[in-house]
């Protein structure tokens, strides 16, 4: 039984009822029905409790500025928080309930806090809640609670949402006549045009009402003209489309509704996405986004039944649904009479219209006083009666001064009261693109000043009210705007309509009442989502807090889930006359993306789970995973950490590799290690730029260790490189600083050395690495190569050949990260796992293992190699690594020569690299664990230094540590101390090198 | 999201580009001859201006090439782009306009 | 020569020729891997005279000099990468001989040819619905009249760098991408493409 | 200029009389010609330091100018993190001095800046992490700084909106924990500091922009306003996100780029999040007392003077904060802002004299800059007092750059990036 249910027009479809529960009770409504306009046809009067005071609340709007309809809408993976009844269209079982109230919105616990309201003013938090300090936390935990509306969901989302880039020469946001004549226009002309309008239907206001376009019915119009658009394959509409932000560039983004409407999906997923986020590049851009009535501020201006007189018509008209039985309509301008003519017109009674001016005058005005309704000039509503639902008014009239009442009240029975205080154009995105607003005296608005992107706002969003002028507007907008894009198509002519005069509107920033703001038991919100009210701004400018965004902060006007749509200009207007200032002269806060709440999910898109960082994988990646190894990540690849047998765990696993590789012969992957290939005449001139050393020197084949610092004298990166032939060089960088290292040259090349002849080109992923390790590595190597010398003399350590390794073309390397008689066979990618394969085949004989990184690691740090983010981490000279064996004395300069003389650099006291051997040899140092010289009793105690890498060592049989000490080289053989948490180990500094100090296995 | 006309590909959207800071910065000729501070000013110091800046981007998502930007940091409008070892263009100062705070 | 079966494409371990059909029925995205084309990069200055001309004899063609353009002769396709740098695709896939001849043919002048065949693999991406998945995660503009039949550019396609060419006939987009963001990059495509109903095809 | 104190009994005598009687916070006084020290930047900083200076030194005689309103800059557009869990020794003692003082701060100002130190989780997501966190979480101990080890299980107890499943596409290994540090009302911090300097005579001296500085023989004597000129023994210039520009018009440099960092909040939602959670990957994520869920980011990858920001950064943290909480996919954000950081080349706070005598210089400060307001200003204000740095700010001088003694938190924190 829908009480409040026409019985005839609207767009709903009465023929298709649907049912859905509100705080547990069922209800029906139609297809076409929002939420909001469903409960109000089943009379719902009461449908949430406020923020702060807890006071019951009604339907104010029927759009997004909706402060009161607030909803826990579905469950599971689909519920939502905070979801606007406004905005939510109806779909069979749809399961809401009101927000921050319990056990219902009728019977609220909270409202308890209503009654103290007289010790909550603006701010009050801040001038108590101090003593005693201990009882802060429980304070909190009580405001807290009290705080927040909804409840965020516990399952996860069942929904997924999709992401998409655009282009077109015109984004159009709205679709009402302004919007729409625009797309018009500009379709006609050829443009490639986006129409986004955050409702399911578009038509905008025209929805609402009953205008004639072209002397017919508008709706007639819209339909004729998004067929026309439709019919344009360059055109693209948007309904339920957003336009959330306003970027730089005229780049903007639109959050399309995919699902929301049809409820939870069976299919939710990648494949049946919930909402889709446009990321839209428009060459122009119209904004025809309307605007937003202003409610009046008067007494108890907040009680369930006071609506906003353009939501009443968008209800009676689009709907079918009306707020009640008989209603005052109170207004200071003339747009509210035509909704007493709909509420007439619908069966409402309309005892009164209550008008702050001394004189309407307008057509519409005129209409209302022909059918007989009583028009109440220079009157104000001065009390409402109901808290729970609204019984009745009082009126007075107003003195001459405006300030006071002139009169004694009377009283009128009615149970809604359609509000309007005049009409603020949605300036939301304009003020986003960085335009300056100006202010309207006449309308008492902002409206759109200069433009500072390529942009236009056309119809109410830009102060034009009247539906001539939107479609005038909208029309020259859609024309100009193709114009700029270089189209020359015909864009037809602009609909036309009827101009209706309408009369002045009177600004009352607050309309006087039985006592003065603040001082009676009633309350004047101006900002109804927030519990905001004329008193409290009238307090924040009495403390000082007059600049708007003092009085907004200190207040909270505005700071809601609305953003203020509603309250932001009121309470603006608020501050004004408590300042005695003019609203330009007090402005506004600034308007922030996004218009209307966006999910983070459609934010995030795909770029979740599997799909949130491309995980690079090598050749041989299959062949990792089948052997079951253990994968750790460096950067975005994928690298086996290492290979458990059955029944091991990774200590095990990785002591067991480490012998192999010590004692026989380890395979390893190394595809992941940068590559540079580096050819030109002027190779070496840019090596001896990049690197410490010098390179004139190396001879066609073979390798050298070079370190890169930056301009400050830092290491950034270290690696060998080879010299494979005349101008043609080939550097190694570390895995993490391929690409980094690559542009870090590239970048010199480019801006400094314009005249060196080099081409670098990244060969990383050109090439899979078959490492080879352990004193057996010849043996191997030598079953599967015939046309490589590899005896010592011929391929010694630190060069490179070329051959066929497994009858594959393949680059080998003779160079070692383990300290052991190592190659690194590269073989084209495609290659990798044949090769991989027929190593591991000949290399059974050699008991072959496969060893990850873990093992590397150790085997390593065994020989104080480094390892970038362990010992290099951007804070360390070659100096205090002790590589100072790698700086050439004799070039005049290197990139970061000049930092390594710095006072700070040269002192003795900076933290060197040095060896760690605990006493105990059994105990891993955690890596990070602080390195003490004198130990105390208790903290504070100085540390000198850190340990940055620590392993046991299995060959060695004891643990092994790598630390950056302070002065560490001087101290070695020095005892020192690291707490740990649960003991403190005693350590002996040594040199940074545990195994083979003469290099004899790399040399075997 | 600026839309930056890269001198060699044309307008792409500003994801595809790297910003390398500011440009015209000389390395110094002799940096043995010079005190630390001078070589400090070269490392560390910048101009960071409120307003006309000139600094260096790349394009590295597309052809890797870098190229000189004239941007107001304010506005985030680009004044000109022009070649590495190309002049600085002469422009005027911006009035700082367009800063919706 | 290594047998060429043992040289594994960057998507072998998908088992794409299993799934691929013949016929894509009313799938909007239709994917393949492109596996067997050689690929050749090749640097030097676009002002050189000499330098295009001893190209232009090796190639038989003319290489592209305008931005985001394509050159093709039979065997081998070059695509514009930047002022000094072009892409050759080459068929069949084994590039060496072509960076050997053009080496050879580049001697004494500032330019250089490397193979790159394994450094990237193709992923072919077709059907009605092949603009609005690229447009997912690509954000070039490309519409026919931005983006025209025989164009080439390299961008981002979600988190992977990306060439991409639409192919003369405008049916199909060929994709190069890093070898090692192809196995990321196939996986993005299925699931961008799923509300279209993805298809897989042979190459 | 005494100040009626703030307590539960003024509020409810002032109720009786509808709230009528409160005074204002603080004065709007007009300039006077000359004060002994002026502070230039009525931010989070320049009212501490002003506060201090009254308070700890008995200089009075002080005003602090803005070009806006106070409180305007940084401190209005921050995401309220308090912490010391830094890495060096001399981060530490700096930052830690300033969390010792956000405890007390509330009762010191009779301005309720509603700290409340829940804790922050710093999550660990890889082997890098893991060392890092060590490193850290050693390091504060030694120093006497709180700090703790979690295990994912800790973590998911503290923060169960964390997903700790080792399948997850960013693994949360464990975690690092400071109880002592939390979240503060940000406006609050600056009003608590602005009325309670103003009750001690300095001169809050709002919509006065700074044009410029007269200097004689290499001395500051005063600053050029749009108000006119102002003299002053002293002169503090403490504008975060636009120090580059007073520098530029005192006629020296500084290794300080300006950039935007975003931040942003979710509808308001009952209280799910009860820390501070904060990853590397990055994004920092706390539930403020309204309910909103306040995330904060890494800064914009060009320098800018704009408080916006672009979409990328936002798609980006956003996809980071959802993968590792999974339950913010459905809420939704409500607002996005910017804020313009001074980013210092080592990401270190620059404290101390400035190339003018007479001049000293407090930024740089990046993101570490509202955790640091009270003990940034109280260092600070002794410096100005003193005309000699305290022992804090030491190592913060803007010397450490020629000599290359730099306090790099980024490189070694194991967000280093070799080649950025």
């Amino acid at each position: 039984m829908q009480r409040n249910r026409l019985s005839e027009g609207g767009r709903i479809d009465r023929s298709r009822p649907l049912k859905f529960t509100f705080n547990g009770r069922p209800y029906e409504g139609f297809a076409g029905d929002t939420l909001a306009s469903a409960l109000l046809a089943n009379d719902v009067r009461v449908v949430g409790r406020s923020f702060k005071y807890h006071r019951p609340r009604g339907i104010v709007a029927a759009g997004v500025e909706e402060p009161n309809a607030l909803v826990q809408l579905g469950e599971g993976g689909f519920e939502e928080a905070n979801a606007r009844a406004t905005q939510i269209e109806l779909y069979d079982g749809l399961d809401a309930d009101s927000v921050n109230c319990w056990p219902s919105p009728d019977l609220d616990f909270g409202a308890i806090v209503g009654r103290f309201s007289r010790l909550l003013p603006a701010g009050f938090y801040y001038k108590t809640f101090m003593w005693p300090p201990k009882l802060w936390m429980t304070y909190e935990h009580f405001i807290r609670r009290a705080a927040g509306l909804g409840k965020a969901p516990k399952a996860p989302d069942a929904d997924a949402y999709d992401k998409r880039w655009a282009h077109c020469d015109v984004l159009v946001a709205g679709g009402g006549p302004a919007g729409l004549s625009a797309a018009l226009a500009a379709g006609r002309a050829g443009a490639r045009v986006i129409l986004a309008d955050e409702q399911a239907e578009l038509g905008g206001a025209l929805l609402n009402g009953h205008e004639e376009i072209d002397d017919r019915p508008g709706l007639d119009w819209v339909a004729d003209t998004l067929d026309e658009l439709r019919a344009m394959p360059e055109v693209r509409l948007l309904p339920r489309g957003t336009v959330a932000s306003y970027y730089d560039h005229n780049f903007l983004a639109v959050y399309e509704r995919l699902t929301d409407h049809l409820g939870p999906q069976a299919d939710a997923g990648p494949g049946n996405p919930r909402g889709r986020l446009w990321k839209v590049r428009a060459k122009q851009v119209v904004l025809a986004t309307g605007a937003h009535e202003r409610p009046l501020v008067f007494a108890d201006n907040d009680r369930p039944g006071i609506m906003l007189a353009g939501a009443v018509c968008a209800y009676l008209n689009r709907y079918g649904a009306r707020p009640g039985q008989a209603g005052v309509v109170f207004t200071n301008n003339d747009s509210a009479y035509r909704t007493a003519l709909d509420m007439a017109a619908a069966g409402i009674a309309v005892p009164a219209i209550v008008d702050l001016r001394p004189d309407p005058g307008g057509d519409a005005v005129q209409e209302v006083r022909e059918r007989g309704i009583e028009i109440l000039a220079n009157h104000a509503v001065v009390s409402v009666a109901g808290a729970k639902g609204l019984r009745g008014i009082e009126v007075a009239p107003i003195d001459p001064s405006g300030k006071g009442l002139a009169g004694d009240p009377r009283r009128i029975a009615c149970d809604h009261l359609a509000v309007s205080g005049g009409w603020n154009p949605a300036v939301h995105l304009f003020s986003q693109s960085r335009g300056k607003l100006d202010f309207d005296t006449d309308l008492n608005c902002f409206v759109p000043g200069q433009s500072f992107q390529a942009e236009c706002s056309a119809g109410a969003c830009n102060g034009t009210f009247g539906l001539a002028g939107c479609l005038a507007e909208g029309h020259a907008a859609g024309v100009s705007a193709a114009e700029a894009t270089g189209l020359t198509g015909k864009p037809g002519k602009a609909a036309s309509a009827a101009d209706r005069p309408e009369g002045s509107i009177r600004h009352m920033p607050t309309v006087p009442g039985k006592h003065p703001v603040g001082r009676g038991k009633a309350k004047h919100f101006v900002d109804v989502q927030n519990d905001v009210t004329a008193a409290d701004i009238a307090l924040a400018v009495r403390e000082g807090y007059r600049s708007v965004e003092h009085a907004k902060r200190y207040t909270t006007l505005g700071m809601g889930p609305d953003q203020g749509k509603i309250g932001g200009m009121t309470g603006f207007a608020a501050l004004a006359d408590s300042l005695g200032a003019t609203m330009p002269e007090v402005g506004t806060t600034t308007f922030r993306p996004p218009y209307t709440p966006v999910p983070f999910g459609a934010i995030a898109g795909r770029d979740v789970g599997a799909l949130a960082d491309p995980a690079r994988t090598t050749p041989m990646h299959g062949w990792h995973v089948s052997a079951g190894a253990v994968f750790d990540s460096a950067g975005q690849w994928l690298l086996p950490d290492h290979y458990p047998r059955e029944g091991e765990d990774r200590r095990v696993a990785v002591r067991r590799e480490c012998l192999a590789v010590r004692g026989g012969v380890g395979i390893r992957d190394g595809s992941t290690l940068g590559k540079i290939d580096i050819q030109g005449p002027d190779a070496v001139r840019m090596l001896d730029w990049v690197y410490t050393n010098a390179w004139g020197s190396l001879g066609v084949g073979r390798c050298r260790y070079g370190v890169m610092l930056g301009e400050d004298g830092m290491v950034m990166d270290d690696g060998v490189t080879a010299r494979l032939g005349e101008d043609h060089y080939l550097m190694h960088t570390t895995t993490g600083n391929a690409a980094g290292a690559f542009w870090w040259m590239e970048e010199w090349l480019q801006n400094e050395w314009l005249d060196y002849k080099v081409w670098l080109t990244s060969v990383t992923e050109k090439w899979a690495v078959v490492n080879i390790a352990g004193p057996r590595a010849r043996d191997l190597l030598a079953e599967l190569t015939r046309d490589i010398d590899l005896s010592n003399d011929a391929f010694p350590h630190m060069s490179v050949r070329s051959g066929r390794v497994a009858e594959i073309p393949a680059r080998v390397f003779r160079v070692s990260f383990t300290g052991e008689l190592s190659y690194e066979i590269n073989v084209a990618a495609g290659f990798g796992l044949a090769l991989w394969n027929a190593v591991m085949l000949a290399g059974q004989r050699f008991g072959i293992t496969p060893f990850g990184t873990e093992a590397v690691h150790v085997l390593r740090a065994e020989k104080g190699y480094l390892a970038a983010g362990q010992e290099i981490d951007g804070t360390v000279t070659p100096l205090d690594l002790g590589l100072d064996w790698a700086i050439s004395k004799k070039k005049a300069d290197f990139l970061g020569k000049r930092s390594l003389t710095r006072s700070a650099m040269v002192r003795e006291d900076r933290k060197q690299l040095v060896g760690l051997l605990t006493k105990e040899p059994g105990i891993v140092l955690p890596e990070g664990a602080q390195i003490v010289g004198e130990l105390r009793a208790a903290p504070p105690i100085p540390t000198i230094g850190h340990v940055t890498s620590s392993y046991y060592s299995p060959i060695l049989g004891r643990s092994i540590a790598l630390a950056l000490v302070e002065g560490g080289r001087a101290r070695i053989g020095e005892t020192v101390s690291l707490p740990l948490r649960d003991r403190t180990v005693e350590a002996e500094l040594t040199k940074p090198l545990f195994y083979d100090p003469e290099g004899e296995r790399l040399h075997a | 999201m600026l839309l930056i006309e890269c001198p060699f590909c044309g307008p792409r959207a500003e994801v595809e580009f790297r910003c390398s800071g500011e440009g015209h910065i000389a390395r110094p000729e002799t940096p043995e001859n010079i005190s630390d501070e001078a070589w400090a000013d070269y490392v560390y110091m910048r101009t960071n201006p409120k307003g006309l800046h000139f600094e260096r981007w790349m394009h590295q998502h597309g052809c890797r090439r870098w190229f000189c930007v004239a941007r107001d940091t304010v506005t985030h409008k680009i004044r000109a782009i022009y070649k590495l070892g190309e002049a600085k263009p002469a422009l005027d100062e911006p009035k700082t306009e367009g800063e919706g705070a | 020569m290594p047998e060429r079966y043992l040289r594994q494409s960057a998507l072998a371990h998908l088992g794409l020729e299993s799934r691929a059909v013949d016929d894509p029925g009313d799938a909007g995205l239709v994917l393949c891997e492109r596996a067997h084309l050689g690929k050749v990069g090749l640097r030097g200055d676009a002002g050189d005279k000499g330098f295009l001309d001893a190209v232009a004899k090796e190639l038989g063609f003319a290489l592209p000099l305008r931005p985001n353009t394509v050159a093709a002769g039979e065997d081998v396709t070059a695509f514009w990468l930047g002022p000094n740098e072009w892409l050759l695709a080459v068929i069949p896939y084994e590039g060496t001989p072509l960076a050997e001849d053009l080496d050879k043919a580049l001697t004494g002048l500032h330019a250089g040819a490397t193979v790159l065949t394994d450094s990237r693999t193709v992923i072919g991406v077709s059907g009605p619905a092949a603009r609005d998945v690229l447009a997912k995660g690509c954000p070039l503009d490309l519409h026919p009249s931005a983006f025209p039949s025989g164009s080439c550019a390299q961008s981002l396609l979600a988190k992977a760098d990306v060439l991409i060419y639409l192919h003369e006939d405008g049916g199909r987009f060929d994709l190069y991408v890093p070898r090692s963001y192809a196995d990321y990059l196939w996986r993005w495509l299925e699931d961008a493409g799923a509300e279209y109903g993805v298809a897989v095809s042979g190459d | 200029m005494p100040r009626p104190r703030y307590s539960i009994f003024s509020l409810a005598r002032n109720a009786l009389a509808y709230h009528q009687n409160w005074t204002e916070a603080w004065r709007s006084p007009a300039p006077k010609p000359h004060y002994k020290v002026i502070i230039v930047g009525a931010g989070g900083h320049g009212l501490s330091t002003a506060y201090y200076l009254a308070k700890e030194h008995g200089i009075t005689d002080v005003a602090v100018l803005d070009k806006g309103w106070l409180g305007g800059g940084n401190v209005a557009r921050n995401t309220t993190i308090v912490r010391s869990d830094y890495l060096f020794g001399e981060s530490i003692a700096l930052y830690d001095k300033s969390l010792s003082m956000w405890h007390d701060l509330s009762r010191e100002l009779n301005f309720n800046t509603m700290f409340s130190p829940r804790g922050i989780v710093k999550l660990i997501h890889n082997r890098d992490g893991q060392r890092e966190a060590e490193r850290r979480f050693n390091a504060l101990r030694l120093a006497g700084v709180d700090s703790e080890m979690l295990t994912p299980l800790q973590v998911k107890r503290l923060a169960p909106m964390v997903d700790i499943s080792p399948g997850a596409a960013h693994p949360v290994l464990g975690a690092t924990l400071q109880r002592r540090g939390g979240i503060a009302r940000h406006d609050a911090v600056a009003w608590g500091y602005a009325r309670a300097a103003d009750a001690l005579g300095v001169d809050m001296i709002q919509h006065c922009e700074v044009t410029g500085f007269r200097i004689e023989g290499g001395r500051v004597k005063g600053v050029e306003t749009v108000q006119g000129f102002i003299g002053a023994d002293a002169v503090a210039l403490v504008p975060a996100g636009h120090v580059g520009v007073l520098a530029a018009k005192a006629g020296f440099r500084l290794p300080i780029e300006s950039v935007t960092m975003q931040a942003m909040v979710s509808e308001p939602v009952k209280p799910c999040l009860d820390t501070v959670v904060m990853s590397p990957i990055p994004f920092s994520l706390s539930q403020s007392d309204k309910g909103e869920f306040v995330f904060g980011m890494s800064t914009e990858p060009y320098n800018s003077y704009s408080q916006r920001g672009t979409l990328p950064h936002i798609e980006e943290i956003s996809a980071n904060a959802v993968s590792v909480l999974p339950g913010l996919s459905r809420l939704r954000m409500l607002r996005k802002w910017g804020g313009v950081l001074d980013v210092s080349r080592d990401v270190s706070p620059i404290m101390g004299r400035t190339p003018v005598e007479g001049m000293y210089v407090n930024c740089g400060w990046g993101t570490g800059g509202f955790k640091s307001i009270p003990g940034s200003g109280w260092a600070f204000s002794h410096m100005i007092a003193q005309d000699r740095p305290h022992d804090l700010m030491l190592p913060f001088g803007l010397d450490r750059f020629a000599a290359g003694a730099l306090i790099d938190e980024h490189a070694a924190s194991g967000s280093f990036e070799a080649f950025k």
